[in-house]
């Protein structure tokens, strides 16, 4: 199955649904659906394969490359936006035709992003991205919703300036924009232009990857986003960024420094995250910062970069689009049925429907890494990378992890508690959730507990070998 | 404080950049001295002389048929042959763009005016509008051999509607603009995937590419090229006017 | 030469960004950044009496010495994206001062939970 | 039948008795006592050495191990009791739900899987699902419970994830995580290793048992937990730690390969700041349960207080210490969970927890004041209960060693603990009967039964400890060490030998002397418990007598200025929170120009360092 | 054997205790300066107790008295009395200890099932003072057990009488502390504040009448008994007949009752803070030494 | 060449500043306008047409306009 149509089909569908009325929120729905039956084929197979576009051979064309993660990765962002959109199915937008077009071209461009072999390619992916990303996180009812989208967009846009910068500057050096050239050239590059052409492209994926210090619009974004944007925006989103991220920053540049540079900058990541969250009075900007400390935790891996530690970071990456997924949905509806997602406003609300609590608290415990869960998987193998890389990067992750665990549980505690001012009256879970909220919660449960044989697509991941090989990714 | 303080930052950024300029050296290759680059170290190299698919010899303007890019505007042939993948993303940025702002601000209505516009003003901007739109067509349409092509055409157009919102406080753009948009947009995407299926791959060229420097040459440019102007001329239009849309009142 | 100034532009454009808190001011910022790294780029593809990337009946023959046409190529997308963005910024923009009433960052006063 | 068999149908009864509670609450919890009676009796009746690699595969070569030792066999089959007993228990309970049918089933699956692995790796996972599934389950009660979890939380946080941490620290060191394969290799590890590991393995394990100084999570979690939950964590999952403690000093035995560190009293430095640690939780535990009024509160703490025993026990080693300690395990779980279930039944009776609220129900709930009396002779170390013989084999290492420090740690929790034991006794059930107690019943069947069960086993290991120590010298003969003297009744150790059986009868002749001489005298009258002596003051309206509330408050006094080491928890908390909102400020300021400004430091930075 | 020896044991201990309390009362009265009951009084106030009529609130007042009585029965049979040995080498002094315990628990039930609040404010001190002086005492017995590697009554008497060194020569301290331990044990003043007759109504046998508080005095002999006795048998060598032990016993019993008759009376706290002062102290530098020299 | 290319630079940097620090919005954004079509300009004289033509179009005029229309209905008080 040529990978191209998952960026053909959403694209269509959006131009016609910006004046198809009514209609364009079916074509949102069939272009998900069809998007997740696609990549459904596509996962069905291994090893790496080139797909040009226009006709014109890498490194001269454009191509789009398949690997092992990316198959994965595609199967994955898929599927959550499809479960995504089902578990916000209830929530009502503002100017819900145009939105859906938004979505649609988001769709696209994660698509894109995940596919492409082409450096400035995903500037234009990423742009398009971003754009609904800015939309979407102007989507919330409240008023702060558009300056936090404003805070945003001013960020996104420096970030995109700046990864332009340091796309100009591999190609001024090295005369190529195809990834898998540019990589063969770079070696040869002065190791200062590299390390600039590196640093501004860190900078501009580290906007959107959520990498510390350029994180700082995540926080309100996340937050006062509406549940269908702020879901979206937390599931989906990571994977493909990160999964940009490793393309350009580790297989491109792939300097030793700037990895270096990396783990540090992930793992302070992961400590303000955590920190942060733990003294969060609202649920959705808990969710924010926990979203952001599990971006640091999957980007040092990165810069990492052994085998375990890309299997740890692509299991993590699902495992937070999922666990997101279900907190972020879940957390806009408590925040509509409580009228507010403030820590005094919602306890007691997982008494009132039980499910809330199910769903919620199967989201926190696959992210804070429990047994049975997919976290815990995910977990076990971060420490076992991290451990292999130094005995303190675990270390912190452990301190931070406790921290999470803490919070996590605090919010759980917290909807499940027993309050005596609590009416009887049950608030019902829309269907849509209820669905996708359940399919979401097996999905982890059983990468949780079925044996790791079952799961050799993440030890293909592994193969670090066939995944970041130089000759191959380009096609050429 | 706060003031110096940016100068400082900017100062910085600015000297980062003047390190790593020039560093193209003997030992280690570098960003080129200014002026001084070798082509033939770049893709662009292979886009000139279009022999990106085989050595095709020298491309002649005006005698070379069916050259692999027909475009005799090289910019044009990269925009939308060779990269015509990064153009459909950038149609679509400026296309979810103007979707952003009509979700955000689009939907209200004109304020009237104090004083009513003149009618010589009225007619001379729609007769001046109507010259912009010939005008920008003629830009996109001729994009692949001059300068110019479907973004500055359609702007062009869309300069056009500006005019016209200017000199009418009633002036509204037309619905149907939508459904251009929608249309040509969509119709890019079907170009792109008429290429995959008629040649496996998506946006390829399918069509003769003609003599060199032929108005009916170069394949699907113009096709495509008309389709952008015609779309974000649209867009653009839509765009302005929601500008002009006040919010609040329906 | 010109590279410097374009670089120049680009710091100024920081400059702006960190230093004004007019959100219009901010986009301005913006754009002169966009329009600096828009220069630069164009200034990467320069070639000293490089000829025009366009073949006409002057310049007839692809062997002539052009200038990079692919860093034109790039930045007519990069400016294209450059004007999506700053529309969509002032409508931002003006959605915020309906619901806040300013469009100074001082007077903003979000709730900062 | 295969080990990760049974863990398999453990797990999947959770979803199938939670759909199962949907449709009839009754049915389920039946079906849940018979499962975890039958899980129960499965690892009772095993017999011999069995070790199951199972094809479950957690991360790559590394699979899950679970296996019979008499190590496993022990500890499982006293866990298994403990949830099959408590499981029994809750078939009347008040407050049913599905919810904590499905987290009981898993806290069970955590246990099982806890105390049969034969690796770090499988324990640590098991006992996470335990932990988290039993934390959750402690709030759905009680309001007050809301707090008090998180405490627990973060406790157990810490623990875990240090044992984490040293699981893939040995992995990565040794290859292996296999107890076995592990204790081998630790012989030749690098110093700093070895101490490193021990100090992460004993953080868990003091962690999860409750003792000093991770003893916080206990009171608040314990006495907040609904309550037929608390027998299951009290008597079930805090020995888990004690299995943890166990494997570190007697399976990989931390006397042997510490020999480099200097030794005081015959125990190497490691073991004895883990005994320093577990006497100072035995103090703390004693004094804080006198001072509790509530009786759940009061039991809570006198588990930190035995926890210490355990822990004491174990890191002093030696035939005595080590088997006194298992012993220890054995009787503190029977204890533990019949008090807590013989308080469970009050309150399902009474509604109140409050030692102040209640009083005489001896009238009323008979059997279930003999189980507590019981339960409470044993946690105390009166002799023909079983909680005697393993405090006279810690004594024994403790004179052997010849530690006066910890001996008074131990018997300061000794004698303490009839302090703490008999206020409750008073409390509920002697003194005068509340009026609104009046119409109390006994408790139903199916809580005085299990409670019945276990009062029996305490009374028969108290007469015949002989018998429960054959049990654990095969252990002891499993582990290497050296097994203890045994006749049918008598226990013979370092300092003298105890008979119990003489013990009891002596006991018995006394009592039936005691009983002729009743008889002989003149027949009592029968009078009111409100009909006492009042100094001669005639009282015209019966007030009601309540002293157990500050019943020891001159003893309160002397420790009411001492700090509390519950607020440190507390206060880190805040320091978090005060640390995060200086991040805050620092790099998520309100205007955007704060964070772009951090941005381009850091490129600029980085650049200009990294070049 | 074994029952005759058990039956004489108790007899004997019931007679001479009692004999000498009489005694006791007799001489704390000479000293301040009152004429004091005939020896044999308290055999009177015993036996007429007994034949009296009783009240009982219950039967856990029932059976605490029985437990108590039978349980400080159960335990006096473990104290050798010179060559008047029950059960030889297995009277471990941690099983005379804890079963001293279960009299008082069984009395402590018994008296607080009563329903008076004085009985419970009594046993509330009587445990926390019990807290006091059991750990100075317990800590000493470490020494003493850590020396000899033995804990049998019977056998730590042997080895005493056959090196001819009493514990008390060669460990004069910890003799001490177990001295001030045994007048808190038998709860005379300074440490009667349980018992505290004027201020809590006798606490804990408040409520006794009859044949209740007849049992009660044995029991409370008894428990003397078991008291003085393991104080003889560690510290002075027990004796190689009975005799010899019971003129030990005698000595001890009126050193304390002397001292007792001149001392006020402690508060709770006082009296445990007391304990937990000097003589924990001395009983730690007592166990010190002791384990230096022996050497572990 | 390089003399106007300085000159050019010069005006643009300087107008570039003055956009940033002037006092009214619309000075800023006429300056705007202006470093736009310096840059067309200085796009001319590097050699590329088809940028100089959508910079003036786009760059130049599209935004400027939408400038000025924001500046409208953002109001008085806030454009000076």
């Amino acid at each position: 199955m040529n990978p191209t149509w998952l960026i053909a089909l959403p694209l269509g569908f959006a131009f016609l649904g910006i004046f198809a009325g009514k209609f364009s929120k079916a074509f949102l729905w069939i272009a998900s659906l069809a998007n997740a039956i696609i990549s459904l084929f596509i996962f069905n197979g291994n090893g790496v394969t080139s797909y040009i576009i226009g006709g014109w051979i890498p490194p001269y064309g454009i191509n789009l490359v398949v690997n092992d993660m990316t198959r994965v990765f595609l199967l994955a962002v898929n599927l959550i936006f499809l479960l995504a959109l089902v578990a916000t199915s209830a929530e009502i937008l503002k100017k819900d035709e145009k939105m859906s077009v938004a979505f649609m071209l988001s769709l696209a461009a994660i698509n894109g992003i995940l596919l492409t072999g082409d450096l400035f390619n995903l500037f234009v992916f990423l742009e398009i991205s971003a754009i609904s990303a800015y939309i979407m996180a102007a989507s919330g009812k409240e008023a702060i919703s558009k300056f936090a989208a404003l805070k945003y967009l001013i960020l996104g846009s420096i970030a995109s300036s700046f990864y332009l910068l340091g796309v100009i500057v591999v190609y001024a050096s090295t005369g190529t924009l195809n990834m898998a050239d540019a990589a063969a050239k770079v070696t040869s590059l002065n190791p200062n232009v590299l390390l600039a052409a590196g640093l501004l492209m860190v900078v501009g994926l580290g906007v959107e990857t959520k990498l510390f210090p350029f994180n700082g619009w995540a926080p309100d974004v996340y937050a006062n986003a509406s549940g269908r944007g702020s879901t979206i925006l937390a599931s989906v989103f990571p994977i493909a960024m990160i999964s940009a991220f490793i393309r350009v920053i580790t297989f491109v540049i792939n300097s030793g420094k700037l990895n270096e540079l990396i783990i540090v900058l992930g793992i302070t990541t992961a400590i303000i995250g955590e920190v942060l969250a733990f003294s969060q009075k609202r649920m959705k900007k808990m969710l924010a910062y926990s979203s952001i400390a599990q971006a640091g935790v999957i980007l040092m891996l990165i810069g990492i970069g052994s085998s375990k530690a890309y299997i740890g970071a692509s299991m993590l990456l699902l495992n937070n689009g999922f666990g997101k997924l279900l907190l972020f949905s879940v957390a806009s509806q408590i925040a509509l049925v409580a009228g507010s997602d403030h820590f005094e406003n919602v306890t007691g609300v997982g008494r009132k429907s039980p499910l809330f609590t199910l769903l919620f608290g199967a989201g926190a415990l696959t992210i804070v890494g429990m047994p049975l869960f997919f976290g815990f998987r995910s977990k076990l193998y971060v420490i076992s990378a991290t451990m292999d890389k130094s005995l303190w990067i675990p270390a912190v992750i452990l301190i931070t992890a406790a921290i999470e665990v803490t919070y996590y549980f605090r919010w759980i505690f917290n909807l499940v508690k027993a309050d005596a001012k609590l009416s009887e009256k049950r608030s019902p879970v829309p269907f849509g959730l209820a669905l996708a909220g359940l399919l979401a919660v097996l999905v982890v449960i059983a990468f949780g507990i079925v044996p790791e044989a079952n799961l050799d697509f993440f030890n293909r991941i592994g193969d670090l070998s066939i995944q970041l090989s130089k000759t191959l990714m380009g096609g050429m | 404080m706060k003031k110096a303080i940016a100068a400082l930052i900017a100062f910085l950024f600015f000297l980062m950049f003047v390190n790593i300029l020039n560093s193209d050296s003997e030992e280690f290759k570098g960003i080129p001295k200014f002026g001084e680059v070798n082509l033939t170290e770049r893709v662009s190299n292979k886009y000139i002389s279009k022999s990106v698919s085989g050595d095709s010899g020298e491309i002649v303007y005006g005698k070379t048929e069916n050259a692999e890019s027909g475009s005799a505007n090289m910019v044009t042939s990269i925009v939308v042959n060779y990269r015509s993948f990064d153009t459909l993303g950038e149609v679509t940025v400026l296309f979810l763009a103007a979707t952003g702002v009509a979700i955000l601000i689009g939907g209200g209505q004109r304020k009237s005016l104090a004083i009513s516009v003149n009618p010589i003003v009225k007619i001379s901007a729609r007769i001046i509008a109507t010259l912009l739109l010939a005008f920008g067509a003629y830009v996109f349409i001729h994009g692949h051999l001059t300068p110019g092509g479907g973004f500055p055409g359609g702007t062009i157009i869309a300069a056009g509607t500006l005019l016209m919102l200017v000199a009418d406080d009633k002036k509204r753009t037309s619905k149907l603009l939508k459904i251009l948009e929608g249309t040509m947009g969509f119709l890019y995407v079907v170009i792109g995937i008429a290429g995959l299926l008629v040649t496996g791959s998506f946006l390829k060229n399918f069509l003769p590419t003609g003599t060199m420097g032929n108005l009916f040459s170069a394949g699907l440019i113009p096709i495509i090229y008309s389709v952008i102007g015609l779309k974000v001329g649209a867009e653009l239009s839509a765009l302005l006017d929601d500008f002009f849309a006040e919010e609040g009142r329906k | 030469m010109i590279q410097y100034f374009s670089i120049m532009l680009i710091a100024i454009g920081i400059y702006g960004l960190l230093s004004q808190k007019n959100l219009v001011k901010l986009i301005v910022s913006l754009n002169i950044m966009e329009l600096g790294v828009n220069i630069f780029i164009i200034s990467i593809g320069y070639v000293a009496d490089g000829k025009v990337p366009i073949l006409s009946p002057i310049v007839n023959k692809s062997s002539m010495n052009f200038v990079d046409p692919l860093p034109q190529a790039l930045v007519l997308t990069a400016i294209v994206i450059g004007v999506g963005v700053t529309a969509l910024a002032l409508s931002l923009v003006l959605k915020v001062k309906e619901s806040y009433g300013t469009i100074e960052l001082d007077e903003i006063r979000g709730d900062n939970a | 039948m295969d080990l990760s068999m049974i863990i398999l149908i453990s797990l999947i009864a959770a979803p199938i008795l939670y759909f199962l509670a949907k449709f009839s609450h009754k049915i389920a919890y039946i079906l849940f006592s018979f499962i975890q009676v039958f899980l129960f009796v499965f690892i009772l009746l095993q017999k011999g050495i069995i070790n199951t690699v199972s094809s479950f595969e957690i991360m790559d070569g590394l699979k899950l191990n679970f296996g019979f030792t008499p190590i496993n066999w022990y500890f499982g089959s006293i866990i298994m009791l403990i949830i099959s007993m408590s499981a029994i228990f809750m078939i009347s309970i008040k407050k049913k739900s599905p919810a904590k049918l499905l987290l009981l089933s898993l806290v069970s699956t955590g246990a099982i899987g806890a105390t049969l692995s034969m690796d770090f790796l499988t324990l640590v996972i098991f006992w996470e699902l335990s932990t988290w599934s039993s934390l959750i389950l402690i709030v759905l009660d009680k309001e007050k419970s809301f707090r008090e979890a998180i405490k627990y939380v973060s406790v157990s946080a810490i623990g875990t994830y240090s044992m984490l941490y040293a699981v893939f620290y040995i992995l990565k060191s040794f290859g292996t995580v296999n107890y076995l394969e592990v204790a081998d290799k630790m012989k030749v590890a690098p110093e700093s290793s070895k101490i490193l590991i021990f100090v992460l393995f004993g953080i868990m394990a003091l962690a999860k048992a409750g003792s000093f100084p991770l003893h916080i999570w206990l009171r608040g979690s314990h006495s907040t937990a609904p309550d037929e939950f608390s027998p299951i964590l009290s008597g079930a999952l805090t020995k888990i730690g004690a299995y943890l403690l166990f494997i570190m000093v007697a399976v990989i035995p931390s006397s042997s390969i510490f020999s480099w560190l200097p030794s005081i009293g015959g125990i190497t430095l490691v073991n004895y700041v883990l005994a320093w640690l577990g006497g100072i939780s035995i103090v703390v535990g004693t004094v804080m349960a006198i001072r509790m009024e509530d009786v759940k509160e009061l039991i809570a703490f006198s588990t930190v207080s035995n926890s210490g025993y355990i822990v004491l026990a174990m890191a002093l080693g030696g035939t005595y210490g080590t088997i006194g300690g298992l012993m220890h395990v054995l009787n503190h779980a029977l204890a533990s969970a019949a008090m807590f279930m013989s308080m469970a039944a009050v309150i399902h009776r009474t509604g109140t927890t409050k030692m102040r609220e209640m009083g005489g129900l001896i009238t009323k709930m008979p059997i279930t004041f003999a189980a507590y009396l019981v339960a409470i002779i044993s946690v105390a170390g009166i002799p023909p209960m079983s909680g005697f013989a393993s405090k006279w084999l810690i004594y024994q290492q403790l004179v052997k060693n010849g530690l006066p420090f910890l001996a008074f740690a131990a018997f300061f929790g000794s004698v303490g603990s009839f302090m703490y034991v008999f206020k409750p006794l008073t409390g509920v059930f002697l003194g005068q009967l509340k009026p609104e107690h009046k119409n109390v019943k006994e408790a139903p069947f199916t809580m005085i039964l299990p409670m019945s069960i276990l009062t029996l086993l305490t009374i028969f290991w108290g007469i015949l400890p002989s018998n429960a120590i054959s049990f654990i010298n095969k252990i002891v003969h499993y582990t290497g060490g050296k097994e203890i003297q045994l006749t049918f009744s008598r226990i013979i150790a370092l300092t003298g030998q105890w008979d119990s059986v003489l013990v009891t009868m002596a006991f018995f002749v006394g009592f039936i002397i005691a009983f002729i001489i009743f008889l002989m005298g003149k027949k009592a009258r029968q009078v009111d418990l409100m009909d006492t002596y009042t100094g001669g003051e005639f009282l015209y309206t019966a007030e009601l007598y309540h002293f157990v509330y500050k019943m020891y408050r001159p003893f309160d006094r002397m420790f009411e200025k001492w700090p509390s080491m519950e607020n440190w928890l507390t206060s880190l908390s805040y320091k978090i929170k005060e640390l995060g909102a200086l991040l805050k400020t620092l790099f998520y300021p309100k205007y955007p120009q704060g964070y772009v400004a951090v941005s381009m430091l850091t490129l600029l930075v980085a650049f200009w360092w990294l070049r | 054997m074994t029952i005759l020896k058990g039956a004489a044991l108790l007899i004997l201990a019931f007679i001479y205790t009692v004999t000498l309390e009489g005694i006791a009362r007799k001489i704390t009265a000479r000293i301040q300066r009152r004429y004091g009951p005939p020896f044999w009084q308290n055999f009177i106030d015993i036996f007429k107790a007994l034949t009296k009529h009783s009240i009982s609130h219950g039967f856990i007042f029932d059976f605490g008295v029985l437990m108590a009585f039978g349980g400080t029965i159960a335990t006096a049979l473990f104290i050798p009395a010179g060559n008047l040995v029950v059960f030889p080498g297995l009277d471990n002094v941690f099983v005379v200890i804890y079963l001293l315990a279960i009299g008082l628990l069984g009395m402590a039930m018994s008296s607080v099932g009563s329903g008076n609040p004085n009985a419970g404010i009594g046993i509330g001190r009587a445990l926390t003072q019990m807290l006091g002086y059991e750990l100075p005492f317990l800590i000493v017995l470490v020494g003493v057990f850590f020396k000899y590697k033995n804990s049998s009554l019977s056998d730590l008497v042997n080895i005493q009488i056959e090196s001819g060194q009493y514990n008390a020569w060669i460990m004069p301290l910890g003799a001490l502390v177990a001295f001030i331990s045994l007048l808190g044990m038998l709860g005379k003043k300074p440490f009667d504040v349980f018992i505290a007759p004027a201020e809590i109504a006798s606490g804990p046998l408040v409520e006794y009448s009859g044949k209740y508080l007849g049992m009660l005095l044995i029991q409370h002999s008894f428990s003397v008994f078991i008291e003085i006795g393991l104080f003889v048998n560690l510290f002075l060598g027990g004796g190689r007949t009975v005799w010899e032990f019971l003129l030990k016993f005698f000595i001890v019993f009126f050193a304390a009752v002397i001292i007792s008759a001149i001392m006020p009376r402690f508060r709770v706290e006082q009296a445990v803070k007391f304990y937990w002062k000097w003589p924990l102290i001395l009983s730690f530098v007592q166990a010190i030494i002791v384990i230096m020299a022996t050497g572990r | 060449m390089s003399v106007i290319s300085f000159i050019i630079g010069i005006v643009l940097v300087v107008s570039a500043i003055i956009a940033i620090e002037a006092k009214k919005l619309i000075t800023s954004v006429v300056m705007l306008s202006l470093a736009s079509l310096l840059a067309v300009v200085s796009f001319v004289l590097l050699k590329a047409p088809d940028v100089a033509i959508t910079e003036a179009s786009v760059g130049a005029g599209l935004t400027t306009a939408i400038f000025l229309l924001t500046l409208k209905r953002l109001g008085r008080r806030e454009s000076e």
